[in-house]
């Protein structure tokens, strides 16, 4: 993308104003997640003041926990984790899902046919069961939750690839590079891909998001990394005492609405720059 | 929100120490009722149904096959052994009227009550009870095996007459005749017969004062008087009802609307508890749990360093906070302990090295050990693995890596499932864990097996699996196992105790407690060391 | 109605293609379960020896090759027999089954509400594009989508029962009140108001998203001009012919929904302490009671399957085009 | 002259802001007569839907609007009518029939249904008389066993039957004005013709208003009784049809009809002297379309027994409709389709037989333009990267690819500048010159070129025939001309050959095919060329090298 294109796709984004404040939002809490350490330096696992103290009492701007925790620090360094489980996981689900979309949409025939029940049989189970019985199993640490987010996440990818890869290549373009000698590679790597990249990034903003919930969803029913402070966690962990600390859900519940709802405002926005169906209805 | 376990797992003792010496214990036998006096100032009325919780649902009620906790609570009114414990832990009658042991503390001689009969009419005889302990207990039971096993011969010279002979002295046998742990199943029905597969085990025949009447699964046990129970006008209760209820939510709402009178063991959450102590209907005790007396500790594995130092240990006990252990994650239920045993259980002695919480004794002594921070202030790095039981033990981990973590040893928590757990602790394969284990009234039956050489048996759970050994320990355990004179037991097991609260082979954390909420309606329930699991021939509700 | 006849042998097949490979992973996923059934009971009993453990094993079959194990596994569940759980002391199918209605209820209710109140309100928000009436949907919908789900179940349960007291906050009926026929469907009915309310809302969101981005694409298409053109009446070209082709999308999407709800009931359920099998997967999960949440895992599959072959066959009743494509 | 049933005048609909001009019409005023064909002719952009649309109420709402003038229908003007009354003319007073069949009808309703709609709404005939209508509709516009096919969902109708079906719904209510928005286009040549007969005939016979919106020259001069032609929203020519076809004033109406493709007397047959550069011997293909496990695939034959012969320098045309398999020759010869059988003769080598190394070489030798500019042109490259890409691939330095790719864009008529930008900076025609670029830069000696202009505008048609003529006299090029449009074949072509349901029906000079065709399917289709009877003027008529007259205007 030149810089040219690159000022248009800005402009296309910013038209959308909910994006922007999405993006505002993303800042934020990204900002938050950079520099939880020096915001909150303690651990947030520690015990910073009294058990049960509600919000804006001393040591705990958002209250504390049963165990005396601050929520305030528990949210900053949860940001971390939600983020970065958020990421990795989406990054593992792309790269399973455009490899296999990849291959099945550009080979077709038989490849596509091997691919396509397979991810169908990935697409029949219930995906958040599977989550759980995944992270069940293997036993709850960041890698086997990224893992298992990724497991039950790629197929929409996978089928999506799959999509462009096929209608890309029967593309004239496409067809132009076979008959103009490209190899293989050089048609999958510069010609289908960079095309297809626009609803795959657009999908995968989104799926940040999905997988922030489905982390927070797994810690919320016990099976978070029991090392890592994580809004599902907190959530979980504060079920069983909302008639004493109402605060110790509703704030990090918040903060989940937050990142969600930001993400998918970005992921809004960046379909409607990257899009050009819908670019071009609005010219 | 969850149970600490759903039923609470069976710990059965394992090897208790074998004992040798006899003594004599003559029980003044007592005839008749055997409520205590405690309520009896009200008179009883007849009649009503006492409505309460079964949570998990058992499997089964044939006590003999199945002895966890909510079988146990059922069953316990169906089926009877031969004494019961008042709640300092010393024998009551039950199906035996009377006992004698032997001075040199080898033949234990019960007398029967003349007139019991089983819930089909059948007369409950001493043959009966040579069957149970000779034959069938042994056979299904592990825990009533260990003890009888000790056993030279069981006979029985008369109808209501039996004499357990043992091999070598061993005091604590008399602690072996609570309901669970030896029941009394009918002769006429099982001899000979596949025990496990016995078609009455759906419709269990015991000797107690309620009879199985309907079992609606998933839904409720409903349980209605013996008319022909053997102390006549007993029982009071027309029946007893136990609902199952999976959710804890609802059990508490279901105690706190008055549709149960009874709530015991883990079916409130924790933090539910200091909110229903306040309830103005309810009654709210942790007594009844002597005989089981949990305790909790850091179970850690010697064959590791430094876990293998006990000065580390020792910084360990003085960098936790065992009161807040009590007060914020259990909400108050349990007591703080001193050494290795409950201070509810036998010849329990205060006079130990006590672990107040110190952080700087703690740093001292891991400077001892030549353990200095780091750049980022950590000594030494140790997993722990906290107990899988639920959210309570959850929460007791990430209050542990915290309080580590203050002193300078930084603590990798470590995710696990029961299977997991159990796997992993019986072969020795883990750091530090959390653990708790039944004391069952004495400490030659619950508490020895924990510390003892011989009981370091890689692949069998609740053993001494942190490897801890120490010779001296062992003989006093031995030698406590066989005295037959109270107070020589206590010097010896006092001295056990000093030596252990030194060598801190583990480190205690709670005298678990269980809470009992009783409507104040119930009268007389809750008098014994089995409190809610007793047989309720005696409890009667009052009028609204 | 050949076509529709073979049609559904056809999704039969492939459904049971599909079940069988879930049957496989599952086999796969009981192997990697930590500790095999025999140690579970082992740790459960507290009183096993070695000797008892390889007896297990033995009585188990966990000592013979993997493929005969596997077809043994295959073959019981062919059987209905989901295995047995050691916790429960059950056959897993008897707990699932015990505790299905209660999910179906719960699911399908939502279910029900979640695609009426969404695709009204999408069809609300696609008729007045622009206007605040669409915005306030669009907000509400995108707000409902990334909210957690167990955490607008606990906010729901902590406004309107613990704090006005107006519903009840968990359960599935008075304990112990002994209500019978029609008081007693109004109980459940009362209990179930938050968990469905809860439940609909996000799957409510998504399909309100989806049915205004549908509408408003087939708007563009020709044959509403067409419809415009013959003069119809706004109403008439929205219901008849705007609506009718962007349902099309919904039902797929809600078609995939459907089975994927009842998985999603494990977080409303374990909020709600709603008694059935997403609650019982959260105690499995707690216990690592492997047997219940795989037989969890493999029944709610089949839902998913069988909601998949319905919605193929409601999709060939609306759309002539699926029939003949056969 | 009566009352005009339709009287527009001064009409202006503004676009929104940001489009490419304020006024997506711009003072427009016309006018149609009953019993009068008004055929409103105007490229793509020119307004001339959006007339028809402001008409029907069916403009984007609101960010399109009529902004000035009025539309008086029978003397009432529409645009100020209630809602209700205006929806009560629509469908019932004037009536549409749209472009696309395959996307006008509702997919999900019975065509019968769809017809009945109309009458439901505009009469109060129950619905037993709407059903009777409904079928003596059907059976009106052509279509057979109407009674059946009322019961028909669209899918199931070819576009030529959809196409009546809404003739037939636009007929329901007899309307005053039909308006027909290039209702033909969409369409094979020869249902062109039935379709355009149909409505002539249904006109006649009704005395309707017919407004006829179309881009196509000959299909004016087929029907039209009057003539508006339309420009960039402006109205630039209007008169009787007989004066603007025979007569035309405004350069933009000449340069139009100027631009309509026509057989003319050909450069003299070209000498087919030495050895064939191309034969294509028996070369059949069978695509399996669907299938599965309960279902036998479809089988299509797209080839059968296809043989041609193509001399170094010589222009051969390929045409047939759609569905003939006339591009899947042209597809094999390059190698994007493997032939189930036959040869494929290249300078006396079979193509088919060799594996993909050895057929690397003859890539180079054999190149294709493809049909859609917009398609055939990567989007994230630049045009110098396009054109250079194929001889990097084959080794060449990029350097000097990009040296020799601004030569070439030069020679297709495009400025240097142009290799550095992207393809969505060009215009439809300028980026079918960079695909005739792109394969000249492999020096090949046969170009397939497949449908290359008929996503194009008429008037820039010409240019790109103009320079592909240019191109292959300059080049020696041999080429193989894939067409359904036999005029524009008879244009460029030397040899001709006809192709129907996947078999070559017959093969001739170009001069033979079009004035002696032998073959019936070849009469049918020259027959429905729309407008042959009409002679383009003589001072617009131009030589084998397309139009020369008239300047192209930017």
């Amino acid at each position: 993308m030149n810089a040219n294109s690159s000022w248009v796709f800005w402009r296309a984004f910013a038209r959308n104003k909910g994006a922007v404040l999405g993006l505002v939002i993303l800042a934020g809490v990204l900002t938050l997640a950079l520099f939880a350490s020096v915001f909150f330096p303690g651990d947030p696992w520690d015990m910073a003041t009294a058990p049960f103290q509600p919000p804006l009492s001393d040591g705990a701007p958002l209250g504390s926990d049963m165990l005396g925790r601050d929520i305030a620090a528990g949210i900053a360094h949860g940001a971390r984790v939600s983020l970065l489980i958020g990421l990795t996981s989406t990054a593992a689900a792309l790269a399973i899902g455009v490899t296999l979309g990849a291959l099945a949409g550009f080979h077709g025939g038989w490849v596509d046919d091997a691919i396509m029940r397979f991810t169908e049989l990935f697409q029949t189970i219930p995906n958040f069961v599977l989550a759980v019985v995944l992270v069940a199993i293997f036993t709850p640490s960041l890698t086997t939750i990224v893992a298992a987010i990724a497991i039950v996440s790629w197929p929409p990818l996978a089928r999506l690839a799959r999509g462009e890869f096929m209608s890309l290549r029967n593309r004239e373009f496409v067809q132009a590079a076979i008959t103009t000698g490209q190899s293989n590679s050089s048609i999958i790597l510069r010609q289908i891909l960079p095309n297809s990249l626009s609803p795959i990034i657009v999908s995968a903003s989104l799926m940040v998001a999905t997988a922030i919930l489905l982390e927070s969803s797994l810690s919320f029913l016990g099976l978070g990394d029991p090392n890592a402070m994580s809004w599902g966690y907190m959530i979980g962990a504060a079920r069983t005492v909302i008639r004493q600390a109402w605060w110790m859900s509703f704030f990090p519940g918040l903060a989940i609405i937050l990142t969600v709802l930001a993400l998918n405002l970005v992921g809004e926005g960046l379909n409607d720059a990257l899009n050009p169906k819908l670019a071009r209805s609005r010219g | 929100m969850t149970r600490p376990l759903p039923a609470l797992p069976l710990r059965f003792q394992r090897a208790a120490a074998a004992g040798l010496l006899a003594a004599v214990l003559a029980i003044p036998a007592l005839s008749g009722l055997t409520a205590t006096p405690v309520l009896a100032q009200e008179t009883p009325v007849k009649g009503g149904v006492l409505n309460s919780i079964v949570q998990p649902e058992p499997p089964t009620l044939m006590l003999g096959l199945n002895q966890q906790g909510p079988t146990q609570t059922v069953a316990g009114k169906i089926y009877q052994s031969l004494l019961t414990y008042d709640q300092k832990l010393n024998p009551m009658p039950s199906l035996a009227k009377s006992w004698t042991v032997s001075p040199d503390g080898l033949t234990y001689t019960f007398k029967l009550f003349e007139n019991v009969t089983w819930h089909d009419g059948k007369p409950f005889t001493a043959k009966d009870v040579v069957f149970s302990t000779n034959v069938f207990l042994k056979e299904v039971h592990p825990r009533a095996r260990a003890v009888f096993s000790r056993c030279e011969s069981i006979t029985a010279p008369d109808d209501y007459t039996v004499v357990f002979t043992l091999k070598e002295a061993f005091p604590a046998f008399l602690q072996s005749f609570e309901v669970s742990s030896a029941p009394m199943v009918p002769a006429h029905i099982y001899e000979g017969t596949d025990f496990r597969a016995n078609p009455a085990n759906a419709t269990p025949i015991g000797t107690g004062p309620f009879k199985l009447k309907e079992w609606v699964k998933g839904s409720h046990i409903q349980l209605v008087r013996n008319d022909s129970y053997f102390k006549p006008g007993l029982p009071y209760l027309d029946g007893i009802t136990f609902r199952v209820i999976p959710d804890a939510a609802s059990r508490s709402l279901a105690l706190e609307s008055g549709q149960v009178q009874q709530t015991q063991y883990s079916d409130l959450e924790p933090f539910e508890v200091p909110r229903m102590k306040t309830h103005p209907n309810l009654a709210f005790s942790t007594k009844g749990y002597e005989f089981v007396a949990p305790m909790s500790w850091l179970e850690i594995n010697h064959r590791v360093k430094p876990l293998d130092d006990k000065r580390f240990r020792k910084a360990i006990a003085y960098a936790i906070d065992r009161k807040f252990i009590r007060d914020k994650i259990w909400f108050g239920l349990g007591r703080i302990p001193t050494g290795p045993i409950n201070s509810v259980v036998k010849f329990y002695d205060p006079k130990v090295t006590i672990y107040e919480p110190n952080l700087d004794k703690a740093k001292a002594l891991l400077d001892e050990m030549g353990l200095k921070p780091d750049a980022k202030g950590v000594r030494a790095t140790v997993k722990i693995m906290p107990m899988p039981y639920g959210e309570t033990w959850t929460r007791l981990g990430e209050y542990l890596k915290q309080a580590l973590g203050k002193v300078g040893i930084a603590v990798t928590l470590e995710s696990t499932d029961a299977a997991g757990w159990s796997q992993r602790v019986a072969n020795w394969d883990y750091e530090i864990t959390t653990n708790f284990l039944y004391q069952y009234g004495d400490p030659a039956l619950g508490v020895a097996r924990t510390y003892i050489s011989d009981n370091i048996r890689k692949g069998v759970l609740f053993t001494n699996t942190m490897g801890y050994s120490n010779p001296k320990v062992d003989a006093l355990f031995a030698a406590g196992a066989r005295e037959v004179d109270p107070a020589k037991r206590q010097t010896l097991y006092s001295e056990v105790q000093q030596i252990l609260s030194d060598d801190l082979p583990v480190v205690w954390l709670l005298e678990m407690e269980f809470p009992t909420f009783l409507d104040k309606r119930v009268k007389n329930a809750n008098t014994t060391a089995i409190g809610v699991n007793d047989t309720y021939e005696d409890v009667w509700l009052a009028a609204k | 109605m050949l076509g529709f006849a073979q049609l559904f042998a056809s999704r039969l097949v492939k459904a049971l293609a599909i079940l069988i490979a879930i049957v496989v992973m599952n086999f796969f996923l009981v192997h990697a379960a930590p500790g095999d059934p025999a140690m579970v009971m082992a740790g459960e009993a507290g009183a096993a020896d070695e000797k008892f453990v390889a007896q297990l094993r033995e009585q188990f079959g966990l000592n013979r090759p993997l493929y005969e194990q596997l077809a043994t596994y295959v073959g019981k569940i062919a059987q209905g027999d989901l295995g047995f759980s050691y916790r429960q002391q059950r056959p897993v199918w008897s707990i699932l089954a015990e505790r299905l209605p209660a999910t179906l209820i719960l699911t399908l209710t939502a279910f029900a509400l979640a695609l009426a109140a969404g695709v009204a309100l999408g069809t609300l928000a696609a008729i007045t594009v622009g206007t605040w009436a669409d915005s306030a949907i669009t907000v509400v919908a995108l707000l409902a989508y990334a909210t957690p789900i167990y955490w607008i179940g606990l906010m729901m349960s902590l406004l309107f029962s613990i704090q006005l007291g107006w519903l009840p906050a968990f359960g599935y009926e008075t304990i112990g009140a002994g209500y019978t026929g029609l008081a007693h469907a109004a109980d459940v009915a009362q209990h179930l108001v938050l968990p469905v309310v809860t439940l609909a809302l996000f799957y409510m969101a998504g399909y309100a998203r989806l049915t205004r981005a549908s509408m408003l694409e087939v708007r563009g298409q020709d044959f509403v001009k067409t419809a415009k053109a013959k003069g119809l009446t706004p109403t008439r070209v929205v219901t008849r012919h705007i609506l009718r082709n962007a349902i099309l999308p919904v039902i797929t999407v809600a078609g995939i929904q459907a089975g994927q709800l009842v998985g999603g009931s494990i977080l409303i359920e374990t909020v709600f302490a709603w008694p059935g099998i997403g609650r019982l997967a959260f105690e499995a999960v707690l216990q690592r009671d492997y047997q219940v949440l795989l037989g969890i895992f493999l029944v709610t599959s089949v839902m998913v399957i069988l909601f998949n072959i319905l919605t193929d066959i409601l999709y060939g009743l609306v759309d002539p085009r699926i029939q003949a494509a056969r | 002259m009566t009352t005009p049933l339709l009287d527009v005048r001064g009409l202006s609909i503004a676009l929104p802001p940001g489009a490419d001009r304020p006024l997506a019409v711009d003072n427009l005023t016309f006018t149609l007569n009953p019993n009068e064909i008004l055929c409103v002719v105007g490229e793509s952009g020119s307004g001339k839907s959006m007339t028809a649309h402001a008409m029907m109420g069916l403009l984007p709402h609101p960010h399109v609007r009529v902004s000035a003038g009025s539309l008086l229908f029978k003397g009432r003007d529409v645009l100020t009518m209630p809602e209700a009354e205006q929806r009560s003319l629509r469908g019932g007073r004037i009536a549409m029939v749209f472009q696309e069949p395959m996307t006008a009808l509702n997919p999900l309703m019975r065509v019968g249904r769809q017809i009945g709609e109309s009458l439901r709404e505009h009469t109060s005939l129950p619905a037993a008389g709407r059903r009777a209508r409904v079928v003596e509709l059907l059976d009106q516009v052509g279509l057979p066993n109407p009674a059946e096919l009322a019961d028909a969902y669209p899918f199931r109708l070819s576009g030529g039957q959809r196409q009546r079906v809404m003739i037939a719904m636009a007929l329901a209510c007899q309307p005053d004005i039909l308006i027909a928005d290039e209702p033909t286009t969409a369409l094979d040549v020869t249902t062109q013709k039935q379709i355009l007969d149909l409505i002539r005939a249904i006109q006649a016979e009704r005395h309707m208003g017919l407004m006829f919106i179309t881009h196509d020259f000959g299909v004016v001069a087929e029907i039209a009784h009057r003539v508006a032609v339309m420009r960039h929203g402006k109205l630039v020519e209007y008169g009787a049809a007989s004066d603007v076809l025979n007569r035309p004033q405004h350069p933009y109406t000449r340069q139009l009809i100027a631009s309509v493709p026509h057989y003319i007397e050909h450069r003299a047959d070209h000498a087919k002297s030495g050895p064939a550069l191309l034969v294509a011997e028996k070369v059949r293909k069978v695509f399996h379309v669907g299938g599965g496990l309960f279902k036998k695939s479809k089988t299509v034959v797209a080839g059968d027994d296809l043989s041609l012969t193509i001399h170094p320098g010589e222009t051969v045309g390929l045409v047939g409709e759609s569905g003939s398999g006339k591009s899947t020759l042209g597809r094999s010869i390059v190698g994007l389709i493997k032939p189930d059988s036959g040869r494929i003769l290249f300078e006396g080598t079979d193509l088919l037989s060799l594996d993909r190394k050895g057929f690397r070489p003859y890539r180079r030798a054999v190149q294709m333009v493809f049909q859609d500019p917009y398609a055939s042109l990567n989007p994230r490259h630049t045009i110098g990267d396009i054109v250079a890409q194929g001889p990097v691939a084959f080794g060449e330095n990029r350097a000097a690819a990009l040296t020799r790719a601004r030569e070439l864009l030069a020679m297709v008529g495009l400025d240097g500048s142009a290799a550095d930008r992207y393809p969505h900076e060009f215009s439809g025609g300028q980026r079918q010159r960079v695909g005739i670029a792109r394969a000249l830069a492999m020096e090949p000696k046969l170009l397939v070129a497949d449908e290359p202009v008929s996503a194009l505008d008429v008037s820039v048609q010409g240019q790109v025939l103009e320079l592909l003529d240019d191109i292959r006299k300059r080049l020696g090029l041999a080429m193989l001309f894939i067409t359904h449009d036999l005029r524009i074949a008879a244009q460029v072509c030397d040899t001709i050959a006809v192709m129907r349901r996947g078999k070559i029906v017959e093969m001739g000079t170009a001069r033979e095919v079009f004035t002696h065709p032998r073959d019936a399917y070849t009469r049918s289709l020259l027959d429905a060329i729309p407008g042959k009877g009409w002679e383009i003027p003589a001072d617009l008529r131009h030589g084998p090298a397309g139009p020369r007259t008239v300047e192209a205007s930017a």
